[in-house]
């Protein structure tokens, strides 16, 4: 798409809501967009992107994540025919399919999108600049209280974080606003209010994604407990080369020498509620294995397994290709993690030996498994979605149905059905953009006769 | 009239993110010195409104022919920039972006080296642009109909959302009947559901669905054309017929291992040694019998033509973990007083419902014994599979009435043929290659090719229907719009220049170029054209060259930047010395 | 099928252009690429079609005076006008096979004639020392039955040739063998059935045919020694102070190896294109950036970029060296780099039609150790 | 040879859903010293047919059941009652220990495991005035066999009757008439015994017309709270009794103890039982006390060796014992109580700081006693 290529404004076109800007909602509306319908693309955060823009590599090839992702962000960002709806929250659905009507939330950013240029003078004035924790960098960085959330995001524009702010928390910051005095756009704006949206959809998408296990669940893991013990996606933030540590490895500037990944934290645990298996961690952590080895020359890693789930295309390649590089996987899910001395001592059996093993680790990585979205029970109250015992999204047949919801018109993509790795969120959240389609072209006809009546 | 450049140069400050690391003023005076600048600007943000009207105000007022934007890199904002100039009236061509943010203020720190090279990067590209050329771009309409190869569930699948959204589709199944693999499916895992009940309602529909022409027995034997207009030759019998198609959906297959190639597990010489593909036949038969008795003892072993380098399949076939666990839950159920083994090296039960789908089968009473069983040996009227058990550590001898071999997935025989009858690539592992792992999973090199389940890799029905409606909303794409949009900038031919070696034709991944049959030169499809370039490096002659990235231009660029041309003459010895 | 051409009288270069000859009477070949020798030493490739003709032909003259590959490359282009029968040496018949699959020759109609070649001499040198009476065809092919490095009145065979490692031809149809065999008895020829057929001979043997493969070992065997030696003194001389630039310092861009290089097909070289026509200003800018520019320009550039072009395809012929006015070594150079590049690809110029060009195919997995490793 | 039918024992402890992932050996504290590997047992038992010999199988017998096992299970099995289960099998055969007979024996006479005379079972209380449990009365405060007799112990229940009479509790004893919970005879494998104690336990609760009850011992509350079918009876263990007390501000403390303490989870109290938080927040309360946290604390207490009838038995290692290792870890903190809840953690603690001379710079109390010296 470019920008000459710009739709033919004559035609009268239906057009589908995306709820959810991560890589199933930009990829599901990119479809449907250059298909030449119109997408609203709603995001709760201030830029799409989701979770994908968190990673470091991608597992098996290791491309750079932002870098593949990034075009399809500023590709989503200034397609015409979408709609982008950033920091705005679906509040409503009624209608059918064909016909829904559907009200969305704008929160305010107190930033002026049209006059933001996102130079990031304001965060640098701010009060709180680098103060206030970054969610995007998984906790481990700063930032200022006026923020993107990221270099890459789109729209790049900046947004009051409303929890932070020192006006809008105490409501006086100093004599004068730091940010909007050393903004040259004029761009601040703290009379900004809460907008509601109105919009008439023929389809819904919903891709609202996952959350991760919370390892404290687990407590004889340690984590929060011991500052060595981080999660898969903290060492992605570590991993990255745009993350707090500029892409070292390293805890407290030292670099870890024995590096132990633990797999299965919060997946085939039915003792916690979560039976299921989250399907992307066995990979995750054999391509941040690699990355430990290829950054941390000299380490000693071990991985900690129940079985190696290295299916998908190249994976048990990848996998081969780790082991070969010299990372220990040892069968046995590690019990606990004690301190003895400075050091952290993973108590694990290696079950293909048969003995009890205490490893000694600098740095334990958690690959903590993939769950529903907190608010998925409020989300599916809105859409009359159902969930299945795990609480995500569930589909009308296992098998046949895999992107439909069970409400006609309604369609599922990507983590919010089950987790899924980026292929296969790609790979369904297309399928739904085609069972979207389909019902949007039929929309199109019977919209015709009325409007060649007029 | 000969052609005098006027190039505009704007530096954009992109807030701090240039300003704060780059001397922009200084770059912005540089830029005016160079030859051929008529004006040179600065402003905070050059994407914004006003600086794109500076730039269109410059283009009517100055009468410049030619505007570099120095700023970010061209992947964002190129279009923009593009468009601004087309606005003021200028070929969107004529235009040229100096990244001097992503390669020059993001990677150094401050200081004037970095200013240095940002100023080299700004002559670099007004040498370029006062060498462009203005290019037009064109649309082509499409086919509005599609081609879907191979009546598996995964071609059904999309041949039918295409013909739901209103497109004609020919769908071309090789076999006299729809079903593919699925079709000889007896129950499918987790829910155990009868396959025939999920797979009849699809061949129904698809069989009498208006807009769909169902071809049995037919092969594709041509294709010619692009991306919006294919012509597919397809054979029936004798006969071939011609059709015309907007975007080509390829779902071949895939083929079931064989599991003679593992001589030491006795497929073939023991006929208490099955395979899963068997088992899905004497289940449905209604009695598992060997040797016409029940079996007491049934042994299923793991990754037969899987996670095998020894015999060139080094992928995981994905399925069979979750085949086996139904397969042997179904015996279970069947035959309560059967001992059930499973032999397997890691159980990949990753799918929704799978891991505790494998939970139940554990409690159903089959025992998992981790270890790749090596060989299988006859004793008396049974036979013994030989593994180790890795979980104790210990060898053991497994008797067994029935053995059922996981077997694996591989690549079509043919796959190879397919491949280069459309133009695919294939993957390491045999399989069609997709154009890119994680974002473009089926779409191929190929515009308008695309790709739906196991042709690409093993998967399992979910997996597949999604990627085969994927690959649908992909292949609907073209055909809603109604047009394609052909890149203006492509390879041509210098036919002065050109021997006919062919060499470009090799390395072209978008089957491009071809030998001209009586000139004996080469000649550019620039319907089929990507403009990668790919053909102009390999040509020895330079007789071909990118458009917009012309031999010329991109020397222009470099010798600015680089005097790797003048090799060095050495200064008299003393003062080498001297330095040194 | 394994016959004779029988000699009478010792006269082996006779019964050679008898068997040319019945070539064109047989109608075996309608026309016959040969070379002839005219004005009493001059050697001249030429496309023969009258068989008379062929009482001038000397293919066992020890001299190149082309690589004949670029003729058949002429003679065929796309497709063969007819039945045309080519007598060639070992590395002409290789350049052809690359020219092949380069698409600037065929071999659809062509019948490879191919000789042994034992060696050949510089052009001048042969053809002043033929028309003063030296020069013995006796006395060559009297060291070619020895396996032993010929000689021409004290003078030495070319560089190229004392490096040679493949004196026997392949591909060839009809094949011609001198070394190790007493030619003055009878030349012992390999040819298809159907060939010999046509031409009425007849399965032969002649004696002494066992003391062949020893003859040919031990000319590959000194000659492999002396490659050896050679391309590591130009290897030790690029890795010196200087390296390609110093090696190439007397080079005067006359172009005359590209010229003379069978596997440069291009019409028009890139270098003498309009690309290279560069404006006055260039060349004072670059001698102000450097302190002093080299003229005429581009010298190292025209030569790397012709490496860059060729020397995956190289084989050896070294016509390029004969053609320098500067004495450069250019056929040994190109040998020390080519030899690498067809190593790293595993890569035999004009060994097989089926192998592919190497620069024109891409494996993921090839050369790793150059391109990301990880 | 002493064969079980493995594929029914299986079926029963589902142990069919072991996905042997380790978890249960790894973080088994006997597994460090002993041949105990729960993980494997359960494979062999899967894989052995119909019938698997116990024969030498003297590891069952190291198990303390402090239920880590179980708890960090992914595929909720649970190995310690597997091991339970398989020690029923050398009970019914006789083939035990004869410490363990003994205890049995004396369990099924005395009512009390310690070979001690019923008739002295109330005996500690006689001064202190004590009213018997009966209608009416809001707790039955069940003390408990080693409570009971064992001298050090006593002086717990002391303690705690001190405290809750100052707190104006309404709680009766059973004096002699109190009979062993039976906690110990379980997890010896004596199912039999256990299930006519807990028929006999559970009559006479209903004739005193008990609702609520507390223990002096994790042991007892563990084996009323979950081994014995629910009556709706509501059983506590002391701490919370205490904890509720604090929360309620029903507690003045008089005194202050100037000390710094660290706190040993009891198996049976936290692991078993959830119960962490409310001992730790009857310490805290405690004017002057300084609570310092052992790295292994609350879901990776280390076990102190003495449940799951480990009273009463050696082990196969007797050499190394799990209380000395507990002691070190609570020695490196640096505290000069190691308090805790259980009679039997008291005891093994005790001797093990006795055994590593550290009496001067460790002292082993229980929770009550602490509270009690600073009221």
């Amino acid at each position: 798409m470019t920008a000459f290529d710009l739709l033919d404004t004559q035609r009268q076109v239906p057009a589908a809501l995306v709820i959810g800007g991560g890589i199933a909602g930009i990829q599901a509306a990119l479809d449907i967009a250059d298909a030449g319908f119109q997408v609203y693309l709603v995001e709760r955060s201030p830029s799409i992107g989701g979770r994908m823009s968190q990673l470091d590599k991608t597992f098996p090839t290791l491309d750079c994540s932002a870098c593949i992702l990034t075009p399809k962000m500023v590709d989503a960002g200034r397609h015409p025919n979408i709609q982008l709806l950033t920091y705005s929250e679906v509040t409503q659905v009624s209608g059918e399919a064909g016909r829904f009507h559907v009200q969305i939330k704008k929160k305010p950013r107190y930033v002026d999108v049209d006059k933001c240029s996102g130079c990031g003078l304001c965060a640098e004035a701010c009060r709180l600049s680098g103060r206030v924790t970054s969610d995007f960098n998984a906790g481990m960085a700063k930032r200022a209280a006026i923020y993107v959330p990221f270099p890459q995001a789109v729209p790049l524009v900046y947004t009051v974080d409303p929890e932070a702010c020192v006006f809008l928390t105490r409501g006086v910051c100093g004599k004068t606003f730091k940010c909007k005095d050393a903004c040259t756009a004029d761009a601040v704006n703290f009379d900004q209010k809460e907008e509601m949206l109105e919009v008439d959809v023929a389809t819904i998408i919903t891709a609202t994604g996952f959350d991760v296990f919370d390892p404290t669940r687990r407590p004889e893991l340690g984590y929060g407990q011991y500052p060595q013990v981080i999660t898969t996606l903290e060492f992605e933030r570590l991993a990255s080369a745009s993350g707090p540590t500029a892409g070292r490895i390293s805890l407290n500037g030292n670099l870890p020498k024995k590096v132990v990944f633990i797999q299965c934290v919060g997946s085939r645990d039915a003792n916690i509620g979560v039976p299921y298996c989250s399907r992307v961690c066995c990979m995750a952590v054999a391509k941040q294995a690699h990355l430990a080895h290829d950054r941390l020359p000299g380490a000693e890693i071990t991985v900690f397994y129940i079985d190696i789930r290295a299916f998908g295309k190249g994976f048990e390649e990848f996998y081969d290709r780790v082991r070969a590089e010299g990372v220990l996987y040892r069968r046995g899910n590690p019990s606990e993690i004690i301190r003895r001395g400075d050091r952290l001592l993973v108590r694990a059996e290696d079950i293909l030996l048969g003995e009890n093993v205490e490893v000694e680790a600098d740095l334990v990585v958690l690959a903590v498994g993939i769950g529903p979205r907190q608010d998925a029970e409020s989300v599916a109250q809105m859409l009359h979605l159902t969930q299945d015992v795990d609480g995500f999204f569930q589909e009308d047949h296992p098998k046949m149905r895999i992107v439909e919801s069970g409400v006609p018109g309604i369609y599922l993509a990507g983590c919010c059905q089950g987790p899924k790795d980026i292929p296969d969120t790609v790979s369904h959240a297309k399928a739904a953009a085609s069972a979207a389609m389909i019902l949007l072209a039929r929309t199109e006809k019977e919209m015709v006769p009325a409007h060649a009546a007029d | 009239m000969a052609f005098i450049p006027r190039v505009g140069v704007y530096v954009c400050h992109c807030g701090i993110n240039i300003a704060a690391t780059v001397d922009v003023k200084a770059v912005t005076a540089f830029a005016s010195r160079l030859p051929g600048v008529v004006v040179s600007r600065d402003y905070t943000y050059m994407c914004s409104d006003p600086g794109q009207s500076l730039i269109k105000n410059d283009i009517r007022d100055l009468n410049l022919n030619r505007v570099v934007v120095a700023s970010c890199s061209p992947r964002m904002h190129e279009p923009t920039f593009r468009a601004a100039v087309a606005d003021g009236g200028l070929n969107p061509y004529c235009f040229e972006m100096a990244n001097i943010r992503e390669q020059c203020s993001w990677v150094h720190t401050s200081g004037a080296p970095t200013t240095q090279k940002a100023m080299q990067l700004v002559a670099s590209a007004v040498a370029k642009a006062t060498l462009l050329q203005p290019l037009e771009q064109r649309q082509v309409p499409t086919t509005p109909a599609a081609l879907v190869i191979g009546g598996g569930i995964a071609g059904m699948q999309s041949a039918l959302d295409i013909a739901e959204a209103g497109f004609q589709v020919t769908l071309v199944e090789r076999s006299p009947q729809l079903g593919g693999h699925v079709g000889h499916l007896h129950r499918t895992f987790p829910t155990l559901e009868v396959t025939d009940d999920l797979i009849r309602p699809v061949i129904e529909s698809v069989t009498h669905h208006p807009r769909i022409r169902v071809m049995t027995e037919s092969e594709v034997a041509g294709v010619g054309g692009y991306v919006g207009n294919f012509l597919v030759g397809v054979r029936h019998g004798q006969e071939t017929v011609e059709v015309p198609v907007g975007a080509i959906v390829v779902a071949t297959g895939f083929e079931i291992f064989d599991a003679r190639r593992k001589p030491e597990l006795g497929y073939g010489a023991y006929p208490e040694v099955i395979t899963t593909a068997d088992f899905e036949r004497l289940a449905a038969s209604g009695e598992i019998r060997v040797n016409g008795r029940e079996p007491k003892k049934v042994v299923f072993i793991h990754c037969v033509g899987s996670r095998d380098q020894a015999i060139g399949n080094a992928y995981c076939s994905r399925i069979c973990c979750m085949v086996a666990a139904k397969q042997a839950s179904l015996v279970r159920e069947r035959l309560p007083q059967a001992d059930v083994t499973v032999f397997f090296m890691d159980v990949r039960a990753f799918g929704k419902n799978f891991e505790e789908f494998y939970d139940d089968v554990r409690k159903s009473g089959v025992v998992y014994r981790r270890g790749n069983p090596s060989e299988i040996i006859r004793r008396g009227d049974r036979v013994v599979v030989r593994a180790e058990d890795t979980l104790l550590g210990e060898p053991v001898e497994a008797e067994a009435d029935l053995v059922v071999l996981a077997v694996g997935m591989q690549p079509r025989a043919d796959t190879g043929a397919v491949a280069s009858l459309l133009k695919l690539s294939r993957s390491s592992d045999g399989f069609f290659m997709e154009a890119h792992p994680k974002l473009r999973p089926v779409d191929t090199a190929m515009a308008g090719i695309f790709l739906a389940g196991t042709c690409q890799g093993p998967k399992d029905i979910p997996e597949t229907i999604s990627q085969a409606r994927a690959a649908a909303s992909a292949a609907m794409i073209p055909l809603m719009r109604g047009q394609v949009t052909i890149e203006a900038a492509t390879s041509f031919v210098d036919e002065e220049l050109c021997s006919g070696c062919g060499q470009c034709a090799s390395i072209c991944t978008f089957a491009a170029l071809s030998l001209h049959p009586t000139r004996g030169v080469m000649t550019v499809n620039a319907v089929l054209c990507q403009g990668c370039g790919a053909c102009a490096t390999a040509c020895p002659s330079g007789a071909i060259n990118v458009k917009h990235f012309t031999f010329d231009q991109v020397m222009a660029q470099i010798e600015v930047l680089s005097d790797f041309e003048v090799p060095s003459i050495p200064v008299p010895a003393t003062v080498e010395t001297a330095q040194a | 099928m394994k016959t004779a051409i029988p000699v009478e009288n010792g006269d082996t270069l006779t019964a050679v252009r008898g068997f040319l000859q019945k070539l064109l009477e047989t109608g075996t070949v309608e026309a016959l690429f040969v070379p002839l020798e005219v004005d009493g030493g001059a050697i001249l490739p030429a496309l023969v079609t009258d068989p008379e003709r062929t009482r001038l032909a000397n293919p066992l003259a020890p001299v190149m005076p082309i690589n004949s590959a670029r003729a058949v490359s002429a003679l065929t282009g796309k497709q063969a006008p007819a039945r045309i029968g080519a007598v060639l040496r070992p590395c002409e018949i290789r350049a052809l096979v690359e020219l092949v699959k380069l698409q600037q020759a065929t071999l659809e109609g062509v019948t490879l004639i191919g000789i042994d070649c034992p060696g050949t001499f510089e052009l001048p040198d042969y053809v002043v020392k033929k028309r003063s009476g030296g020069a013995s065809l006796a006395e060559y092919l009297a060291g070619a039955k020895e396996g032993s490095e010929p000689g021409l009145d004290g003078l030495q065979a070319r560089p190229a040739c004392r490096m040679c490692l493949n004196p026997v031809p392949e591909h060839s149809a009809i094949h011609l063998e001198l070394i190790g065999v007493d030619t003055a008895q009878g030349i012992p020829v390999t040819m298809t059935d159907e060939i010999a057929t046509k031409l009425g001979m007849t399965e032969t043997r002649l004696p002494g045919a066992e003391g062949r493969q020893a003859a040919v070992d031990r000319l590959v065997a000194a000659r492999t020694q002396t490659r050896e030696k050679e391309l590591a003194a130009i290897q030790a001389q690029m890795h010196a102070n200087g390296g390609l630039a110093s090696l190439f310092a007397t080079c005067i861009r006359c172009h005359n190896c590209m010229t003379a290089c069978p596997i440069c097909y291009c019409k028009t070289c890139l270098f003498k294109s309009a690309s290279f026509d560069h404006q006055p200003e260039h060349y004072l800018n670059a001698a102000r950036r450097k302190g002093a520019v080299r003229m005429l320009s581009d010298a190292i550039l025209f030569q790397v970029t012709r490496m860059n072009h060729m020397s995956a395809s190289c084989v050896n012929c070294g016509m390029c060296t004969s053609a320098c006015p500067s004495d450069i070594p250019v056929g040994t150079i190109f040998s020390a780099i080519g030899s690498q590049v067809q190593a790293a690809f595993e890569y035999v110029p004009g060994r097989s039609l089926e192998e592919p060009l190497p620069l024109v195919t891409f494996r993921e997995s090839e050369w790793t150790e150059v391109g990301e490793a990880k | 040879m002493l064969q079980i039918e493995s594929r029914s024992f299986a079926r029963e402890h589902e142990l069919f859903a072991c996905v042997q992932c380790g978890k249960c050996t790894a973080g088994c504290p006997m597994a460090l010293k002993t041949k105990l590997n729960p993980r494997q047992l359960i494979q062999r038992l899967l894989v052995a047919g119909n019938g698997f010999d116990l024969e030498g199988r003297e590891e069952l017998w190291d198990c303390t059941t402090c239920a880590t096992c179980s708890t960090r299970c992914p595929k909720k099995v649970n190995p310690m009652e597997m091991i339970i289960g398989l020690r029923g099998a050398f009970v019914e055969k006789g083939r035990v220990h004869p410490n363990v007979k003994t205890a049995l024996e004396s369990t099924f006479r005395q009512g009390n495991p310690l070979t001690m005379p019923r008739d002295q079972r109330g005996a500690w209380a006689s001064d202190l005035s004590l009213k018997p449990m009966a209608e009416g009365t809001e707790y039955l405060y069940y003390v408990g066999c080693t409570p009971s007799y064992d001298p050090r112990v006593q002086k717990v229940a002391r303690s705690l009757v001190t405290i809750l009479q100052k707190a104006g509790v309404d709680f009766g004893i059973m004096g002699n008439q109190e009979n062993c919970c039976g906690s110990e005879v379980r997890r010896l494998g004596e199912a039999g015994l256990f299930e006519m104690m807990s028929e006999e336990n559970t009559e006479t609760f209903k004739g005193l017309g008990v609702n609520k009850m507390f223990t002096t011992s994790p042991h007892c509350f563990n084996a009323y709270r979950n081994d014995y079918p629910k009556n709706g009876m509501q059983v506590q263990h002391y701490t919370q009794i205490l904890a509720g007390l604090v929360e309620g501000r029903k507690l003045e403390f008089s005194g202050r103890l100037e000390k710094s303490i660290t706190y040993h989870d009891p198996c049976y109290l936290g692991k078993h039982n959830g119960v962490f938080d409310e001992p730790r927040a009857v310490l805290a309360a405690i004017p002057g006390a300084k609570l310092i946290e052992m790295d292994r604390s609350r879901t990776k207490s280390l076990c102190c060796e003495g449940g799951g009838g480990r009273m009463w038995l050696e082990g196969t290692n007797p050499g190394l014992r799990l209380a000395q290792l507990r002691v070190k870890e609570a020695l490196e903190t640096g505290a000069e109580v190691l308090a805790t809840a259980c009679p039997f953690c008291l005891q093994t603690l005790d001797e093990a700081v006795k055994h590593l001379n550290a009496e001067d710079k460790l002292q082993v109390m229980d929770v009550a006693e602490l509270v009690a010296q600073a009221l």
